[in-house]
């Protein structure tokens, strides 16, 4: 089962690449109530503490595929973000968190375009404190 | 022998937070078999697992606890994703496409409705205009799959506006029995709702929940003849069995009278606090069963033409 | 997945024999950390509304067989009641509970023989509101 | 080359209330597994389905999940309900084979270590004086499966205590490396915690958790060569990653000092808020890495004779 949070508790780490810490990752569930093409998907904007990064520089795994937010719209229909399945945000950063307790905040854009609009896309703010084990 | 009865439904829609947190499709189903309900409506992009092209072994699941839980498949909702302003749109081609797997896929599923939502281009909920060829184009599958093609009459869209009056043309000229209108009972909303929708703006809220459309009764007896599904849209049944938003006496005399014999599929859409949505579908067929035995009782409709539920 | 509270909201309903209304039946899953044998249960009083029904009225059923209070102790290694599997409560009252909302107490005692004895048994209080489909 | 690390693993406990309502066994494998532990505790009684006989297909479940999420199985926490009150007692025959059912289950699922907690005849927690026979009627049982029978030395009995030197005296007495001590850290609590458990009244929480019984480490340092198994009880790490109840340093320091080679198995005890309990134990491991990689550091330990982790 998901955690009922958008922001899970497991998975929570930094990303270690050559042996270097280049950013960390996370992961979200669907915040909406329906699953969608990533088309629709509109990006992520996290902060950690001071530090924010704009919707379109975290980068999205969804089926085991990693994906900028611009390649993620290119997917058109080809990629799908369901209800059950965690997307993975990983976010560029050298050196990675600190181990201990961070508190996230983020905000998930996404259209649904049978609202009229000037509604779109729809905003899920979401902020959770995580923990970054060693 | 059976008494006539609605036919019930949930819609999994109403347990919106709860699925894969603290409830299982399994596990969904007992709750819908528990109040007595005899469909189960879904979200296609929702509630199938890698949707669009859920495993084999998924969907040899899916039958196999309709089986065991003793439900129907009734409506399966779907999404034409057209008029996408943030991004590249689909062509009238991708929408024909898109709402084609779908139909396919909810046929497999066992589903004798869908519900496409296609894109809107005003404040009005006006649908992108491509919906109908995309419609038209998808109307001998349909057929074919004997599954009917149901757009949703959806609040603030009233039942006496253009949306509908093209609908019924489309259903006229082409003289297709699988195409027909689906209600959503928040149209007949009396009272704001507080409930909060992830997601959507507070001038979303007043544009929506916060203004109750209260269409009356009399506009859905005008278009009963076409409508093919009803999904029975609520926010909060309160202690005492109340709703202060839906007038379900109104509604329920109308259809036990005018005999209709589609769906009645619940539909929660009030706070999304965890097992809320159970507790309230609970609420709301309790409601709902004495709301329609009283009103039998009343009418003398007991030898109505309503088909016995199976 | 069984619901967070003890008393669950699935599962509430009248008990028709032979035609008549005999009672009602509703599910509780084990309240304590741990599952017990059947000898350790030592009953569970239940309250709706106006009306009481003392620890040994109710019946328990367990593995899909219903026992008295004195069957269930009996029963001593024989039956266990696991941690993911609620007991059914079945109180005898004839007409049952109309059709609507009711509120339901209840209090589940359990012997932790691990507990200093003026510490047994432990108690365990739930209250819901539930819901009566006609 | 491995850094020498003390062996972690998580214990069930921590999640009670959460498993079967939020985690499946299979989740909560997954999150263990997310912090980096190695070891996977559990209580027989509330984690076998169908204890005490689980379905041959439930054994191959629990092994195929060790394996898919790399873990260990560690200690098994059994209960011999002798000194029951409230009904007919279990004769020591019937304690004998309690203890037998549940140490071949323990084998049977991988574990080298059993937790009998027995019924006690006082307010100190003196176990029935059955648990001396009852274990030695297993001992060789035990030692064919590989599996140490570890009574909980646990709050408000210390270390210090005629309960412990009876234990110590029977290994003496036997010799056999197949009983030894468990230490439950709850015995090191430094200040009151205000978590409530359910079913304990407020005269059991006033005897236990509000009153901290502050054992001194040097009273670990002289029973260590006996400790089989140490349970990492804890109440709350706050957001500063401070424990205010038990002294990790100290307890990690005598640790590492000393060459425990046994497991540090998570048990958290604090209050049953859905999900507290997974971000309570992910707390507990950074807390512990770093205090461990801090002490190691210090002491320059970092060559001692633990073993690394597998
Ligand atoms: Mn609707
Ligand atoms: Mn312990």
């Amino acid at each position: 089962m998901l955690e009922r949070e958008i922001i899970q508790n497991r998975g929570v780490e930094n990303v270690v690449e050559g042996g270097e810490v280049t950013g960390f990752r996370f992961l979200v569930r669907m915040p909406n109530y329906r699953g969608v093409f990533a088309r629709l998907i509109d990006g992520i904007e996290v902060r950690v503490g001071d530090l924010t990064w704009p919707r379109e520089v975290p980068l999205w795994t969804l089926g085991g595929t990693q994906y900028t937010l611009a390649e993620l719209k290119a997917a058109h229909l080809d990629v799908h973000w369901d209800l059950d399945e965690p997307a993975v945000i990983t976010i560029p950063h050298a050196g990675g968190l600190a181990p201990g307790i961070h508190d996230i905040d983020v905000e998930i854009a996404i259209h649904a375009p049978y609202f009229p609009p000037p509604f779109r896309p729809s905003l899920f703010p979401s902020a959770r404190k995580v923990t970054v084990i060693a | 022998m059976n008494a006539p009865s609605l036919k019930y439904g949930v819609s999994l829609y109403s347990y919106t937070g709860d699925m894969n947190t603290v409830l299982t499709l399994d596990d969904a189903m007992a709750e819908i078999a528990s109040v007595g309900a005899a469909g189960i409506e879904i979200l296609g992009e929702s509630n199938v697992p890698r949707y669009p092209e859920p495993a084999p072994a998924w969907i040899d699941q899916w039958h196999g606890l309709l089986d065991r839980h003793g439900l129907e498949p009734t409506n399966y909702c779907s999404w034409v994703d057209i008029g996408h302003t943030g991004g590249p749109d689909l062509t009238t081609e991708e929408g024909v496409a898109v709402l084609r797997r779908d139909i396919e896929l909810a046929a497999t599923l066992g589903f004798t409705t869908i519900r496409p939502k296609f894109g809107v281009v005003s404040m009005e909920l006006d649908p992108h205009p491509a919906w109908e060829p995309i419609v038209e184009a998808n109307l001998d599958l349909a057929a074919d799959h004997g599954v009917v093609i149901c757009p949703e009459i959806h609040a603030p869209t009233p039942i006496k506006h253009r949306v509908v009056d093209d609908y019924i043309a489309f259903i006229e000229r082409t003289g297709s029995p699988n195409f027909r209108l689906m209600i959503d009972t928040g149209i007949f909303q009396r009272e704001a709702s507080t409930a909060v929708q992830p997601g959507v703006s507070e001038e979303g809220h007043k544009g929506g929940w916060m203004t109750p459309l209260a269409v009356p009764m009399s506009d859905l007896v005008d278009v009963l003849p076409y409508v093919g599904f009803i999904q029975a849209k609520f926010f909060d049944i309160d202690d005492d069995l109340v709703d202060p938003q839906i007038p379900w006496r109104e509604i329920v005399e109308t259809l036990v009278t005018h005999g209709y014999d589609g769906w009645l599929s619940s539909e929660y859409e009030g706070e999304r606090i965890p097992y809320r949505g159970q507790e309230q579908v609970r609420r709301q067929h309790a409601l709902l069963r004495s709301l329609e035995a009283e009103v039998r009782a009343d009418t003398g409709s007991a030898q109505g033409g309503q088909r016995p539920r199976t």
